[in-house]
């Protein structure tokens, strides 16, 4: 039944050593499950106790037509007994459930790595869809790869038979067969997977039936003799040492949502989400609709501008306003942003990143609303930017994020991007006590000598006072404020003492926020490589690496972009040379050289995909070299 | 609410704050801030659960002449900043007001979807067709030919209507007064007790930049055959109302449209005049779109019919999904497919 | 127009691109672009004068796929960008294609905006009822209960009706049909014919996110009793129709609105059907509000009475204000009050 | 009839020497006419041969109540026989048409400086407006200044007596009797203000007559013995030598729409002006709205954001589209910015800077919206930014805009402010044939190959593709296009690819550009101070006063702010200091110290009110000290 179409590099193919790490990548067509795949994978992979990293990768359409190049779905997943931190530079195995899949991934794959094929999707008709004249499983064109191609339609078919499923049907379970075959590479546990399986075919039994038994099959496949010693053979990864603890696999844009419901209670404050849907921030807006006993209220409003309007709205009259959003809608947001400064009323903005500019890439990932985060304003108008690192870094960035806005009263942008937004993570669930409240107090009686709306606490953050208090009756808006009454003033002294005040008030934030910390590596010496954001991965397996083979680098990486930490300019200036890589053409950059006139050396990708180590790693090489 | 004291009823003069009023003088706007401060007291507002929003134009620097809460917002966007006011605490009675060019240029969207979903709010879109504040360029409500810095050879687009527009975009109530008119507060009580958005259109005199543009209704003289006021379940009477209205408002039933038609002796029955009835939306589309000077302006509650308002349905689900459910932080993070990593390991 | 070769007449692949379409297999857009397709030989439009302006969304995709010029630009701004390409160029002949949520979501203002002003253009607005591209969420013409990503519990606003919200906005033509309706290209061909802005609202079917939400009337066995074709000096009658029609729409005389009626034998005159006069403002209102269910979807030309268009004003008033007047800029450059500084200093 | 009320610092009285320049400002209640007056006051300046430079500043309400402080409506001007580049730091004279206008001007008056006040206007009940208790004429509060105040409201009733007006309009040529005195006192020729009176009242010739009638009088009022000695003595300030050739006096507002204008004359193509109004950018709205004869069509539409769109829309069916705005309307457009930059059309925006953040202070000018301009968009979004530093420049920076965005195929942001766009200053009438013409040719047919309309001349640029021409149907949009054929385009290399190539286009722009001057100094040297836009004149004069008292340091004033000038760096470098003076908080700073690593160190203030000379001499003296 199978057929191993070709077995190239035989020196390659001998049973390795148990790996440290593995990358998988699964690509098929959208209708096939792949994203569904690989998030069981993944959560088997947890449970097998391996560290992970995970880079799902989907088309801008929605069903694209079967077959084609752009409908190729594809979901990386790097697990390892060790410190994980990136999804992987180049797949170890790739299984590739159609011609379309295999033409647009086959290219990353490791020299000598596996390819996993479908030949049952290996027709004419599909060939021509991915724009080959012959069977690349044929021509010899695979040679740099072992390839084990087999039909798993047929087989799939085969497996279900029993189940009376049409033919369209039957194919759908050709995913859980692929798992199956996975599951028994790498020596997993099958059952999570059919409990999974249970619940979510619970109103369809015989689906779930269906689905275990092609899940079965596939690793009883792999177990079989017919295809041992043809390159396929079991790997056991070890598991990574983890703290012990409850774990659940995170993604971003759950953890942002989850950091913001937090982030509310520990206020104690109701939040309001007002949100507009956009590629990839919808999922935030998807997860915090079903949170409604939290105390939620999400709002899909007519459009961005409305979105971050009324959450401003919902601030001022007591709760913890929420937007969120992706660059194209942050940009329509610019207007607003500037009323929450002036109003100085709390507001936390999200904005998952995508590829720009303009509609740009929507599906695709990228940092380049750095420049629009700090800088992006009509005016003189100051807020605080932070910026999560990885999914589970992002739960803590969105409690900093409403922390810092309901305490200083101001909007705060936290950066996020589709990678973190879509990727999973495991994540040990923070106990809920350890986290350090900050409730709001609401001012309830004017001050001594009459209501002064616009007065300071020490921290240089107004009065936050809910419409509805008696007696505290009054008016703010758009135009310069007096400070203290709040009323309009256009005279200049006090447009240049509230332009200060509004500036130093944001600086003050730095006093609040712990000093910037090396993640790897020391104080002082010949190179510190500086990311922000979801570069966190690449940048530290690079540094690992590079401090393996005994290079004097270090790598920082900054949560707070503005204010920046207060020991970040000393800090910079004890190493000789500053790398920044960043999925940019350079604007962390920018405030670093601004800053701290530190000669800061941009390291630029631009291309919708996250680094690679050994991008990082070559450049790391070429600044000590 | 723990305060057992009964509120103090309210003056005109408690809704006045302490800020120098800064239209021009003669400007229409100050007798609508009167006609508000006399209209809050009679329907029981309380100063402190009371927001007026605003968006920018002259029209939207009333809130900081209300001693309320009061949110000058930025151009075009009230009703979105007010609908964040209104879900985050519906205990609040909420104002909005707007321009002709704050409503229905830049914040067009913003009001129709206010409307649409029918948040519980009074809109007072103060018309003058022309940009006050920008030193009177033409609005989207200026009539054709509008001769302004921005069309120096008069305007060519037509005009909206906003009360047109308000009932496309789903309106449940709709009324129209002007800056002057003594029968204002009835038409702000009405909006007030209406609950759900009541879109309110008042004329009103730009005397610098539109100087009496509606002059020819209200001006004493045009009043009788200029004005058709309608009251609901009564016949749409107008023309010299001493004697019972000489002329009305009857269905054409040929062409199925409207006409104006003499009463003779007061007996409009005869003539065929249509009874007002404030839900009918048919009717009231006709009369939005009546043209003044073939036809008098129509006036007061074009249409009443409320529907369930948005916040209240938002309530209703959010109190819903919530019920029976704990809100379990602790829980929800842990929610999904969990495992243990202890000594031994990794166990679901 | 130099060219005096007659231009050839197109066929409709001869408005196919060589890109691949990039929509679910099944989705109601394939139809609507064939029955484009089909429509513009027959309309003797030209490629190279034709030009596809949209917005973002599924439906925005549309100009890809059309062999003429084409400008897939941001959300909801296509009529603003399509205004300031026919003001540029009147000759060209602009089509906005837009989807529910493109339209009249973030891009009701322009929508809005581009009726009231009459530019000369068709606006196709594909209404699904969900949030296509986005992967589901409801959107303003969503169903009240819509069960969706955004909103898990159901939908609570009321949604918007196109058709009502553009008569609103003032639109001069509005007219209906759904993607696989035989007649869709005769409503394509009379929103061409039509100058000025002509809205043409299509219901299509998502068989992803939103499946056969309009099957209650697009379906072959509810055709008859769910779909009112209008046609303009006829009577508006449905139901089994190889009788003639055996039902009708007819103006209930007490309540002032709209009534189903049964027609026996034909005979629609003695059961008071309206016949439909696409001139009829009033008429046209209580059509677009006509509530689906109790009553069948109107569709066709609901209302098509023209008026002048905005770029034919602009640009009439452009020659008019040029006329007589040379565009010597050293002239402009010297105007208002000048003097010469000469050997002996200034002097006027 | 006139009574001097004080006259303080008798040792000031005596005749001065002719100075070399005066600064007067003319300030009343919003209704008395003060612009007016100091508009036709600034003619008569021009046309005695004086250099000068003027300060306008009214009040954000449109009719404030009369007698209000803030309803002081004030025009400045400063004139001289040598260079006049500010409209001066502190007046010399002061009329002050009520206390209203005598309370918000007072304290800006030069120690000695004299000031002239309409006793009849110093009732009671604007005493209390102006929040006086005691009349100032009376209480000795003004003894640091001169002051005379006499009837002038009963004088202007006197001499238009005759002419049977109601007391509110006799009152109403208040203005031009002041008018009279001034005229008297700087020894000027009525006759060209009475021929402009005879224009501006054609149709009601007994209103012109009564105006020349009160200027007559207030001339004469001067010329009289009666107040000989006490203070007001007439001035003749010598006339600043000057070209040959055509004047006249234009304002920031109209010298950019005639700009506009020419540069889409100059292109060979129509215009098309999409806008809304907004303070104060509206001017350029509507000297525009008047030119259709010049092949300009103006839009006036429903928001900021359909400007810009219909602009684009324009651009693309083959005008030159043009929008401008204000900071809130600017934020506004960052979307559609962006749509612009990636269909590579050529586009002109224009920011009238005011007084940010949010609404801010409309009326007010302010430099604070260079950030936004270079950096304020979603995604890698870079376009070319320049700056007018006044309203003869503002001329020539808007044929540039034109001149870039045509040739390079790209929206270009103008940046002016409130300041340059009110201000009236003399300017030479350029000879039209000496502007250099730069045609645009639209691609008529496909390339050899095919129609490729991303493909690029030598500049990086990409055709122009007019609808309505044969043959060349193609799509374009907001998503990432593929060099070359422009279609959709989501694969990693070619993102990479279009990143650098829109980088790469914006900043060859360089070569098109002149090196950066030294404006007044030598390259090299102590300190170098570094402005743009606006700030030109009090750096000028700073640094001249500097210079002249034999201080090292040199002016450099920067047009092109992105892509800045070629040998911008290394002329920073060869000073020891660099100093940036700006009305914001420090944002070509980041620039400079980004691009450069030069130690840039910030002026910044952020009043709404120009620098005065004083200040940035300070600076200089701190800086040199
Ligand atoms: C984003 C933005 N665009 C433009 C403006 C300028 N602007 C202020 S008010 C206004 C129009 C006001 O007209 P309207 O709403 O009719 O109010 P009115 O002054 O006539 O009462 C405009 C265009 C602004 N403040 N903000
Ligand atoms: C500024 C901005 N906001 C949001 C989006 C995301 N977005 C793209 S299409 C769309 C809605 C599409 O709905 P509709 O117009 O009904 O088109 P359909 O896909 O259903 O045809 C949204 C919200 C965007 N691209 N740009
Ligand atoms: S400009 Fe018109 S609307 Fe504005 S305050 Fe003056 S009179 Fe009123
Ligand atoms: S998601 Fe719906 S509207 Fe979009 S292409 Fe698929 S079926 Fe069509
Ligand atoms: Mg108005
Ligand atoms: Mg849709």
């Amino acid at each position: 039944m199978a057929s191993v179409a070709q077995i190239a590099n035989p020196a390659e193919t001998s049973v390795q050593p148990a790996p440290e790490s593995v990358v998988v990548r699964f690509a098929g067509d959208s209708g096939d499950g792949m994203q569904l795949t690989g998030g069981q994978f993944t959560l088997s992979t947890a449970l097998s106790g391996n560290d992970l990293a995970t880079f799902p990768d989907f088309p801008a359409e929605i069903r694209a037509p079967q077959g084609t190049l752009f409908g190729v779905s594809a979901f990386q997943i790097n697990f390892g007994s060790s410190d994980i931190s990136t999804a992987g530079d180049a797949p170890d195995v790739l299984i590739a459930m159609n011609p379309a899949a295999l033409k647009t991934n086959v290219k990353d794959l490791k020299p000598g790595g596996l390819i996993i094929a479908d030949t049952g999707e290996f027709n004419d008709r599909n060939l021509a869809k991915a724009k080959y004249d012959v069977s690349p499983l044929e021509d010899g064109s695979l040679s740099a790869w072992r390839v084990l191609a087999f039909d798993i339609s047929q087989l799939t078919r085969d497996s279900v038979k029993e189940f009376g499923l049409g033919n369209k049907e039957a194919l759908r379970c050709k995913n859980m067969w692929t798992l199956g075959l996975a599951l028994w590479m790498f020596d997993r546990d099958r059952q999570p997977i059919i409990d999974w399986l249970r619940v979510k075919f619970a109103k369809a039994p015989e689906l779930a039936d269906a689905n275990i038994a092609a899940l079965n099959a596939g690793h009883a496949y792999g177990e079989t003799a017919e295809i041992g010693g043809h390159g396929l053979a079991q790997v056991h990864v070890a598991p990574a040492p983890q703290p012990e603890g409850l774990y659940r696999t995170i993604t971003g844009a759950d953890a942002i949502a989850y950091g913001l419901v937090a982030g509310a209670q520990l206020a104690e404050l109701p939040m309001f989400y007002g949100g507009y849907p956009i590629t990839p921030a919808s999922a935030v807006l998807h997860a915090l609709s079903k949170l409604k006993e939290y105390g939620v209220t999400t709002f899909q409003a007519e459009d961005e501008i409305a979105a971050i309007a009324s959450s401003i709205g919902a601030s001022y009259a007591g709760s913890l306003g929420v937007t969120c959003s992706s660059g194209p809608g942050i940009a329509l947001k610019g207007e607003a942003l500037g009323l929450a400064i002036m109003t100085e009323l709390p507001l936390v903005v999200v904005n998952i990143q995508r590829g720009g500019p303009s509609t740009g890439l929507p599906t695709k990932t990228e940092q380049s609303d750095l420049y629009q985060a700090v800088y992006g304003r009509n005016g003189d108008a100051p807020l605080p930017v932070i910026a999560a690192c990885s999914p589970a870094d992002a739960f803590d960035c969105a409690i900093e994020a409403c922390r810092i806005a309901t305490q200083y009263m101001t909007p705060v942008i936290l950066l996020s991007d589709g990678y973190i937004a879509n990727a999973a993570e495991p994540w040990q669930v923070p106990d809920v006590k350890s986290l350090a409240p900050f409730p709001v107090r609401f001012l309830e009686e004017a001050q001594e000598g009459g209501l002064m709306p616009y007065a300071r606490d020490n921290k240089l953050a107004r009065p936050w006072i809910k419409p509805g208090t008696p007696g505290l009756m009054h008016r703010i808006g758009g135009i310069e404020k007096s400070a203290g009454t709040g009323h309009i003033d256009y005279s200049p002294a006090n447009h240049q003492a509230m332009t200060e005040l509004r500036r130093n008030k944001v600086l003050g934030i730095a006093e609040s926020i712990p000093d910037q910390q090396v993640s790897q590596g020391q104080t002082g010496g010949k190179l510190a490589v500086v990311g922000w954001g979801s570069t966190f991965g690449p940048i530290h397996q690079a540094v690992r690496r590079a401090r393996a083979k005994g290079q004097d680098v270090s790598h920082i990486h900054i949560r707070h972009i503005w204010p920046l930490p207060k020991n970040l300019g000393d800090l910079l200036k004890s190493y000789d040379k500053v790398l920044v890589p960043e999925m940019n053409t350079g604007q962390l950059k920018t405030l670093l050289r601004d800053q701290y006139l530190v000669d800061a050396r941009p390291l630029n990708k631009v291309s919708g995909q996250p680094f690679r180590i050994a991008e990082i790693e070559a450049a790391i090489e070429e600044q000590l070299g | 609410m723990n305060d057992m004291t009964p509120p103090q009823k309210t003056l005109p003069k408690d809704w006045e704050t302490d800020q120098e009023v800064r239209w021009c003088p003669g400007c229409g706007d100050y007798a609508i801030l009167k006609a508000v401060q006399r209209t809050l007291p009679e329907i029981g507002a309380r100063p402190e659960k009371t927001v007026f929003v605003s968006g920018i134009g002259c029209s939207s620097r009333f809130p900081y002449y209300v001693e309320s809460f009061g949110f000058h917002t930025i151009h075009g966007r009230a009703p979105a900043v007010a609908t964040g006011v209104k879900l985050a605490n519906p205990d609040l009675d909420v104002w909005i007001i707007t321009g002709d060019g704050d409503a229905l240029s830049i914040g067009g969207n913003h009001t129709m979807h206010v409307l649409r979903r029918n948040l519980d709010c009074q809109i007072l879109l103060f018309n003058n067709e022309i940009y006050g504040l920008t030193k009177g360029q033409y609005s989207p409500t200026s009539r054709e030919g509008t001769r302004s810095p921005s069309t120096p050879y008069g305007s060519v687009d037509h005009p909206a209507k906003p009360a047109a527009f308000a009932l496309g975009a789903g309106a449940r109530f709709v009324a129209r007064g002007y800056d002057v008119a003594k029968q204002l507060p009835d038409v702000l009580k009405a909006a007030y007790a209406h609950k759900g958005a009541a879109f309110v259109e008042i004329f009103q005199n730009c005397i610098v930049y539109n100087k009496d543009v509606f002059a020819g209704f209200t001006e004493k003289q045009h009043a009788a055959d200029g004005q058709l006021w309608l009251e609901n379940g009564k016949p749409m009477l107008f023309g010299d109302m001493k004697k019972g209205g000489t002329r009305g408002i009857a269905l054409d039933r040929d062409k199925l449209c409207l006409k104006v038609v003499d009463v003779v002796d007061g007996d409009w029955q005869a003539a065929g005049v249509i009874v007002h009835d404030v839900t009918n939306r048919s009717v009231a589309h006709m009369l939005v779109e009546m043209p003044f000077g073939p036809f008098p302006m129509a006036l007061g509650i074009l249409y009443d019919d409320p529907k369930p308002s948005f916040e209240q349905a938002v309530i209703a689900q959010n109190e819903q999904a919530a019920s029976g459910k704990t809100p379990d932080l602790q829980k929800l993070l842990s929610s999904g497919q969990t495992w243990t990593v202890g000594a031994s390991g990794p166990q679901l």
